[in-house]
């Protein structure tokens, strides 16, 4: 691989960039693999970069039904953060944040992640309770997170609207410093490109059409629009399809999956600092290095494959973000758009073996995957490795939903009483 | 024991008012209200009780004097009686099985009158009002903005707008709003 | 003449020389005519160049006349508040005292230092960011970052609030038409004339579309521009039709949903205060006919950014319309008829034509062959390869395509075209697949998702009486399908003349990308060039959506109208694919950029979320009450008195209370009437609690849950009557705990007869809690025996209460004697307002959520939401007593059985008591058993409630703690960033351990 | 905003005025008391998330506050039936343009 570099940048400007060879190679896929990853999205190929480096397996496939990182790696809007309640929420969010910071460097593609800070609004007691006990526990668990007063906050983004006469006054933020963004595409490209070097196979429009299972009910491969590959474990990464690829596997999922709609305005010139989000409000805003703002809306009500949402979500969004900033009323929307994402009952993800010997399964992180893109794969590639959840994702199994051990972030953050 | 002085209503929109040229805004006078549920079979022996007989046909409405009935739902009515004959003591006469339950005070309504009522409407409901589809008579619960209202087509141009109590200002004050952008 | 711009041709263009219009462009005074676009009145004016690149600020002009404009953006201020970036030089209206300026230059637009990037270019190759700037790894952050952004990014955000405001309107009609041009004109006549309700949009000042520009025209007799206009006259006079123009439609949505914007003042000079600026309709149509046109093509070679180099349709417009010249010495470049034909205008008004370059080796046509009869040189087979000039295009290079010597032709414009490209984007949206025509080289509408159709260009129909034809058909039909009784219309329109035009070229020309440094545009704004493309695939881009982001063509404000499907080209050039098989991007809303304001519409201020206030708010307020939101309502809080702080007033009203009384505003909290014969039997399935047995007259305290167990709303329930209940629900969970009832109730016990009416708002409630609490109350009732005996705690009368009908209840959250007053909301304050007189003359205070929270914190009565997060069992909040022992079923019965919610270590409810006995921990809190621990630390709870209680004279607090209730009369401690602080676990109940004060 | 056709209204409303409800002919186990934790979680909890026909709950909260059922192309968000709550699962087999889940007839009972 063409080591990236500003000198190889400057001699490739020299000559016409003559020298850049292909990212990652598009090969046709083996008969057999000893990993299929089925979904090539952020996680699917972070998952397969960490067996590659770190568990010596080499011999992968990523399938990808369309085209890779097109999926909500995408089509999200990038939110760093791990400022989360619960130990195995923290330690999951947190582990991924780590590997952010060194991320750019360790896959040799600049990720740009951009630790502008997050800061998370306080409207009424209730908010100011639940992010105290947020910031409490971080505190005691290793994970920055602080209390800002309204003004504290208002220094730190000086487009809030600080004013008691706004409809929910703001009354205090949490603020992760370590929180920030990245650039959504680099991660899908850089690890592609890292994995690729390593020998694993990214394998586009080929879209796994049936799992087949031996005798023993063991994974053998999968069926695909190119033909059958076979495969020793298969691990399904398929984010909102999720349900529809463990249905040919004849396992049933806690999932359902909406729709998720964003947004970015115009460029303008550097307004907004950092990234700013308010439950209660409904809405989060960063603004990108081209200088758009991005804004993320709320999960239309209905389940729903169509990557398109209604126009009533993206009013209540712009709603919320002209009422905390009244400055944007004038900015313009260039472009919106739709993802889907597969949320379980509690809000926490499933990075687990499934009942079907060989098959793994890391799905239902609903709204906020993004950000634990780096930890997600690395945790889940010692999973296949080892037919062993790693320390960190021991908790998140499908079973917990039997026991009831749920890892309840939603319910955490309570009901306004 | 201090004299039992007799209390007048007061209502949340007391002598607001907003006209414009194409559109008036104003409170109703206060009235009596009743939610009323019923299944098909008490039907008619609630309509002898109430001296109008219940739509039972949707978004339609009846009316008789200063009462109306409003279909709201397959065994749900609004009764409204903006006169002083009692709405309660009418439908303790029905011998039948339904609940009556009294909400003269938990809604509060507004008439958006003029030319211009059904497009001031039509700023925040997103229903399909004009005359065809929402004929004078016509009654339906559905949504004003970011509020639950029940609508009520009285005439060409005056509806009644029913809301909840604590939600008033906001309907009224949305409202003007749409009407100056007329 | 001049004062209009010395460019412009005196008996030429719309326009009226009677009606001057003055403006500045960066702070010079200019002036242009009514109806003039910021770009003709500069251009008219002689100036071209207008903005700066995004990546290489690079001089830019303007390239075209409409919307999909990716050069002419400025900056339009009105004063401070009312200043927006980014606006469309060929689409902004000029008006008396228009201020623009240019965007995304420093010091100035003729010297922009940012332009060194232009020199630095090589560098600055497709997806270079991603290549570098990771050394050393702090200064992505601190140096790189700031700088690519500051780079980035082009006009300025507004910095104050908008004073401006928005308007909304929902809008149904049988047949929304998108586009008034000759096509969307005639389809709205032969729909209206239908008798269908039409709504016809426009994005455009004034309808006709190309008519605009196509001079030779003629329909019904009439030039092609005044038809248009009587056409527009004649639909807004009917009253089944609704006509809009400056209107774009930038969304289509399910079920024919689609949303326009409405531009309603951005073109006046002193807009009316009331009007809106900008108005959103959302409407629903049973057809929708998408007329939305095409748009010309540039030709994509060397240097063609330079400022005076444009459209060929543009200049047309510019001539035909405003009567402006782009240029004196005007050169074409084209692969497609149509520049012809402009050529042919520009020449009769007088303007040198030094030369038509075709890239089409024998072009024919009648086009052709009368640009030859004017005697313009048209040189064929030939390109322009490259251009002169510096901040305006001032010579082009010419080449025979075959090889040959180069000529170099002075021009002071450039005119282009490489073909027409039909607008499928709202087809797109609609979910209708399009599909390639290689004839023509075009995407066109495929296979329709929704019920709509595509008329006129947009549909890749070229000559005019075509579309003419087609368009009364479309509207004819729409109306049948979408009304009974629709009549025939007699629409007919007489068409003579319109340019019939072929040709195109998608990618770049010869020798348009060749050698290291040639600059050849695709995508304007974004300076993305066509070796950008080639060194996208290069890498291993070989899907468009990966070309497109590497590079970002398409990416910037006009969303690639122009670029896309040159890149397209391009880049299947360089894959060896087909056009097709490469695949287009996504059309994605807005059509064009849509001001937030507009989609938020009225929601703002007051109108952005309603605040619900009690009957009594106003007396609270003239009360000094400090409020706070809880849900939506705004509650009293507390109510500070002179010199107090929030600490002082509540310490105050806790003691009054209890020494005393106190007065409470307990509206806010849900009711819920449940009647009907099943009505116990319905309740006993809700709440854990039995209620089978609750006598008229007695209320009880429930607590419900979920299928899953945890606790999920909690409140006192009142038997009204046998078959009667007064249910009441914590204040932000009555709106889901009538869904969570009716969900039940309809669907899974259908059998039983039982009716719910939410009754929140019917009753006002004041709450009169204290020793005092019954004498303060008893003058005012009557009806009611308010013994002990007779009226015991925790039972509801019927009485009258200030001569008005109450529902009393006995009963308390503080652990005082005390009593909640239901009367009829409308007369809440004046029953609020004589209690209150009473009640202070006697010494009893008002008293807000804060106290309310200390009192019952006291006596360890828990907050849904504040004490329980939804991880917590009724076993877990220690109300175990409450769970009915032998229900055979209630909802949550099973889930609280789960493995889980029955094991050890479950986190309890427990009081938790300071050692140092002064010092108030903080809510959120957490718990450990050794605070010497290494971080991660083992938490093992938190505390959820705690404050200063006067009345104990010490600090209490409520916590969750594994196994808390094996863990009385232990030490654990609560960690703070200075210090861990000792506590002691305990019971719940603080103040009046025995309960004694609640019968007094 | 989609379009719903309410079967107690009997005309197509704005979605705004309903309320989606989750999957559809869900039935709590009569003796849900004694079913076991895996019954409960399946009943509770799992759901079939089909890409295709859904058959889903709906309530016409701001309307006639009823619930009722529905069948939606979870591809296209196109309606192919409501129907009044209690009513059986309509058979849509040769419903036109619609795309039949990798498994249909699974009814998530």
């Amino acid at each position: 691989m063409r080591r990236y570099s500003g000198f190889a940048l400057v001699r490739e400007a020299m000559r016409g960039h003559k020298g850049w060879g292909q990212q990652w190679s598009s090969p046709e896929p083996k008969k057999e693999y000893d990993v299929i990853i089925v979904g090539a999205g952020g996680h699917g190929l972070a998952t397969a970069y960490y067996l590659a480096k770190e568990h010596g397996i080499t011999n992968i496939a990523v399938l990808e039904k369309g085209w890779l990182g097109g999926g909500n790696t995408g089509r999200n809007t990038t939110i760093i953060r791990s400022n989360y309640l619960y130990d195995e929420s923290a330690g999951l969010y947190d582990h991924a944040v780590k590997l952010w910071e060194n991320l750019s460097q360790d896959l040799n593609y600049n990720v740009m992640y951009s630790p502008r800070g997050v800061m998370m609004l306080a409207h009424n007691v209730h908010d100011v309770q639940v992010f105290k006990r947020h910031i409490h526990a971080n505190r005691l668990n290793g994970v920055d997170n602080e209390w800002l007063t309204p003004e504290a906050a208002k220094e730190y983004c000086p487009p809030l609207n600080i004013s008691q006469s706004a409809r929910y006054p703001v009354m205090g933020a949490a603020l992760q410093r370590r929180g920030g963004t990245a650039r959504h595409d680099a991660v899908a490209w850089g690890y592609a490109r890292a994995a690729s070097d390593r020998g694993v196979h990214v394998i586009q429009n080929c879209e796994v059409t049936g799992v087949r299972r031996g005798g023993n009910g063991q994974v053998t491969g999968v069926e695909t629009s190119r033909g059958f590959i076979g495969a020793k474990k298969v691990g399904v990464v398929a984010a909102g399809h999720t349900s529809v690829i463990m249905e040919m596997a004849d396992v049933r999922m806690p999932l359902e999956s909406f729709p998720l709609q964003a947004l970015v305005s115009e460029p303008v010139k550097p307004c907004f600092p950092c990234v700013v989000m308010s439950n209660t409000v409904h809405a989060y805003i960063s603004q990108s290095d081209k200088g758009e703002l991005v804004i993320g809306a709320g999960t239309d009500q209905y389940t729903s494959y169509s990557q398109t949402g209604g126009l009533h979500i993206i009013q209540h969004t712009l709603d919320a973000i002209c009422e905390m900033f009244p400055m944007f009323t004038r900015m313009k929307m260039l472009r919106s758009w739709g993802g889907i994402v597969d949320v379980t009952p509690d809000r926490s993800p499933i990075i687990a073996k499934t009942p079907v010997s060989g098959l793994y399964v890391n799905c239902g992180w609903g709204t906020g995957g993004f950000k634990a893109t780096p930890g997600s794969g690395h945790v889940f590639a010692h999973t296949i490795a080892n037919d062993n959840p790693h320390r960190i994702n021991t908790a998140y199994t499908i079973e917990r939903f039997n026991s009831g051990r749920l890892i309840d972030e939603a319910a955490a953050a309570a009901v306004a009483h | 024991m201090v004299e039992a002085t007799t209390l007048q209503r007061t209502l949340p929109l007391e002598g607001r008012v907003s006209s414009g040229p194409r559109v008036t805004i104003r409170p109703a006078p206060t009235a009596q209200r009743v939610s009323l549920r019923a299944s098909a079979d008490a039907v008619s022996a609630v309509s002898k009780g109430l001296g109008v007989d219940l739509p039972i046909t949707p978004k339609q409405s009846a009316r008789a004097g200063a009462r109306a009935v409003l279909w709201l739902g397959p065994d749900e009515w609004l009764v409204i009686e903006e006169g002083e004959r009692d709405l309660l003591a009418d439908l303790g006469r029905a011998k039948a099985l339904y609940s009556a339950v009294d909400v003269s005070h938990r809604n509060t309504a507004i008439v958006v009158s003029g030319p211009a009522a059904a497009d001031t409407l039509n700023a925040g409901c997103p229903q399909d009002l004009s005359l065809e589809a929402f004929p004078v008579g016509a009654c339906s619960r559905t949504v004003l903005g970011k509020i639950e209202i029940v609508l009520y087509r009285t005439a060409e141009d005056v509806f009644r707008v029913e809301c909840w109590r604590s939600f008033s200002q906001y309907a009224f004050a949305f409202l003007a709003e749409a009407a100056r952008a007329r | 003449m001049s004062s209009a711009g010395e460019h412009r041709i005196a008996g030429v263009g719309r326009l009226t020389p009677a009606n001057p219009v003055r403006f500045t462009f960066d702070g010079k005074a200019y002036s242009g005519l009514q109806g003039d676009t910021i770009a003709s009145a500069l251009i008219a004016s002689g100036v071209h160049l207008v903005g700066r690149s995004f990546k290489y600020h690079r001089p830019r002009g303007i390239l075209s006349d409409g919307p999909e404009e990716p050069n002419a953006l400025v900056g339009v201020r009105r004063d401070a508040a009312r200043a927006t970036p980014n606006v469309r030089a060929t689409v902004q209206e000029i008006y008396d005292g228009l201020n623009a300026v240019s965007q995304n230059r420093w010091p100035s637009l003729s010297f922009d230092v940012g332009a060194v990037n232009d020199i630095a270019s090589p560098l600055f190759s497709a997806g270079f960011y991603y290549k570098t700037f990771m050394w050393p790894k702090v200064a992505w952050e601190h140096v790189y970052e700031p700088f690519i952004r500051n780079a980035a990014g082009l006009g300025q955000a507004p910095t104050e609030p908008d004073p401006d405001h928005y308007a909304a309107q929902y809008a149904h009609c049988d047949v929304l038409v998108i586009g008034g041009g000759v096509a969307g004109l005639s389809a709205a006549l032969a729909a209206a004339e239908s008798g269908a309700r039409v709504i016809l949009c426009d994005e455009r000042a004034a309808f006709g579309g190309a008519l605009r520009f196509e001079a030779e025209a003629r329909l019904d007799g009439k030039p092609g521009y005044d038809w248009a206009q009587d056409a527009a006259a004649t639909l807004a006079a009917m009253d089944n039709v609704r006509i809009l123009s400056r209107t774009t439609a930038f969304g289509y949505y399910a079920q024919n949903f689609v949303g326009l914007a409405e531009r309603v003042t951005e073109h006046l000079a002193a807009p009316a205060a009331d009007a809106p600026r900008e108005r959103l309709w959302q409407v629903r149509a049973g057809r929708v006919i998408i007329a939305a046109g095409a748009i010309e093509r540039h030709m994509v070679f060397a240097n063609n950014d330079r400022p005076g180099i444009m459209l060929a349709s543009a200049a047309r417009t510019f001539l035909n319309h405003h009567g402006v010249a782009v240029g004196r010495k005007v050169g074409v470049y084209t692969a497609n008829d149509s520049a012809y034909a402009a050529a042919i205008d520009l020449k009769k008004a007088g303007i040198d034509i030094p030369a038509i370059v075709d890239v089409r080796d024998n072009p024919q046509g009648s086009a052709i062959d009368e640009a030859r009869a004017f005697g313009i040189r048209v040189l064929t087979g030939h390109a322009v390869t490259g251009t002169g000039g510096k901040l305006r295009v001032a010579s082009m290079i010419v080449e025979p395509n075959k090889g040959g010597a180069a000529e170099i032709i002075p021009v002071d414009a450039l005119i282009m075209s490489a073909g027409w490209t039909p607008s499928v984007h709202m087809f797109s949206q609609s979910r209708g697949k399009v599909a390639w025509d290689a004839a023509t080289e075009r995407f066109l509408p495929g296979t329709y998702a929704q019920d709509c159709v595509s008329i006129g260009a947009c549909n890749g129909t070229d000559r005019l009486e075509e579309s003419v034809s087609e368009a009364i058909a479309a509207g004819e039909s729409a109306a049948k399908a979408t009304r009974k009784r629709a009549k025939k219309s007699k629409v007919k329109i007489a068409v003579e003349g319109g340019g019939d035009w072929t040709g195109s070229m998608l990618g770049a020309g010869p020798n348009g990308a060749n050698g290291k440094v040639i600059k050849a545009f695709v995508d304007f704004q974004n300076d993305v060039t066509a070796k950008d493309i080639r060194l996208a695939v290069q890498e291993g881009m070989h899907s468009i959506e990966h070309v497109k982001r590497f590079t970002t063509n398409g990416m910037a404000t006009d969303q690639g109208k122009l670029s896309n499907l040159h890149g397209l080209a391009i880049a299947a050039e360089a894959l060896g694919r087909e056009i097709p098989k490469v695949g287009l991007t996504t059309f994605r809303a807005p059509y064009t950029p849509t001001t937030f304001g507009a989609i938020v519409g009225h929601a703002r201020g007051e109108l952005f979320d309603p605040a619900r206030h009690t009957p009594m708010h106003e007396s609270e307020v003239a009360a000094g009450a400090v409020f706070e939101d809880v849900g939506p309502w705004k509650r009293a809080w507390y109510y500070p008195r002179a010199g107090e702080d929030m600490h002082a007033a509540v310490n105050r009203e806790c003691r009054t209370v209890r020494e005393v009384a106190g007065m409470f505003d307990a509206t806010t909290l849900g009711k819920i009437e449940v009647v009907g014969p099943d009505a116990a039997e319905f309740l006993n399935l809700i709440y854990t609690n039995p209620f089978l047995k609750l006598g008229v007259g007695r209320l009880r305290y429930g607590i419900m849950c979920r299928e899953d167990g945890f606790i999920y709303d909690d409140g006192v329930v009142g038997r009204m009557a046998e078959d009667r209940f007064h249910v009441t629900t914590t204040t932000g969970g009555a709106p889901r705990v009538l869904q969570h009832m009716e969900d039940y109730l309809q669907t899974e016990f259908p059998h039983m007869k039982v009716w719910l009416t939410s009754t929140t708002e019917q009753w006002a409630v004041i709450a009169v809690q204290g020793p005092k609490a019954r004498e303060i109350i008893e003058p005012f009732v009557e009806g009611i025996d308010l013994s002990n005996e007779a009226f015991p705690h925790m039972s509801v009368r019927e009485g009258t209460f200030c001569g008005v009908p109450t529902r009393l209840f006995r009963m308390s959250f503080t652990g005082e004697t005390g009593f909640e007053i239901n009367v009829p909301a409308d007369y809440g304050r004046q029953v609020w307002e004589k209690v209150y007189e009473r009640g202070k003359s006697m010494g009893m205070c008002l008293y807000g959520t804060e106290t309310m929270h200390v009192l019952r914190a006291e006596k360890g009565y828990i907050i849904v939401g504040q004490d329980t997060d939804g991880t917590v069992t009724p076993y877990d909040a220690g109300l175990g007593w409450a769970v009915g022992k032998n229900k055979t079923d209630f909802v949550g019965i099973r889930g609280l059985k789960r493995p889980d919610l029955v094991a050890d270590g479950r986190r309890q409810l427990v009081g938790l008591k300071v050692k140092d006995g002064k010092t108030v921990l903080e809510e959120g809190a957490q718990i450990v058993a050794d605070p010497n621990q290494p971080v991660p630390m083992k938490m093992i709870g938190w505390v959820s409630s705690s404050y200063w209680s006067e009345n104990c004279g010490r600090p209490i607090a409520l916590a969750l703690v594994e196994g808390g209730f094996e863990r009385m009369g232990r030490t654990l401690y609560v960690p703070m960033p200075d210090r861990a602080i000792e506590v002691e676990v305990t019971g719940t109940v603080f103040f009046d351990e025995e309960g004694g004060r609640i019968n007094g | 905003m989609l379009l719903i056709h309410c079967p107690y209204c009997e005309e197509e409303r704005p979605e705004m005025e309903f309320r989606h409800a989750g999957e559809a002919h869900l039935e709590r186990p009569k003796n849900i008391a004694e079913i076991s934790d895996e019954a409960f979680a399946a009943y509770f909890f799992y759901r079939d998330n089909p890409k295709g026909v859904v058959f889903e709950r709906w309530r016409h909260l701001h309307g006639c506050a009823r619930f009722f059922n529905a069948a939606r192309d979870t591809v296209s968000d196109k309606f192919l039936t409501t129907y009044k709550a209690g009513q059986p699962k309509p058979d849509l087999v040769g419903a036109a343009n619609m795309n039949i889940p990798a498994k249909s007839g699974k009814s998530g009972k």
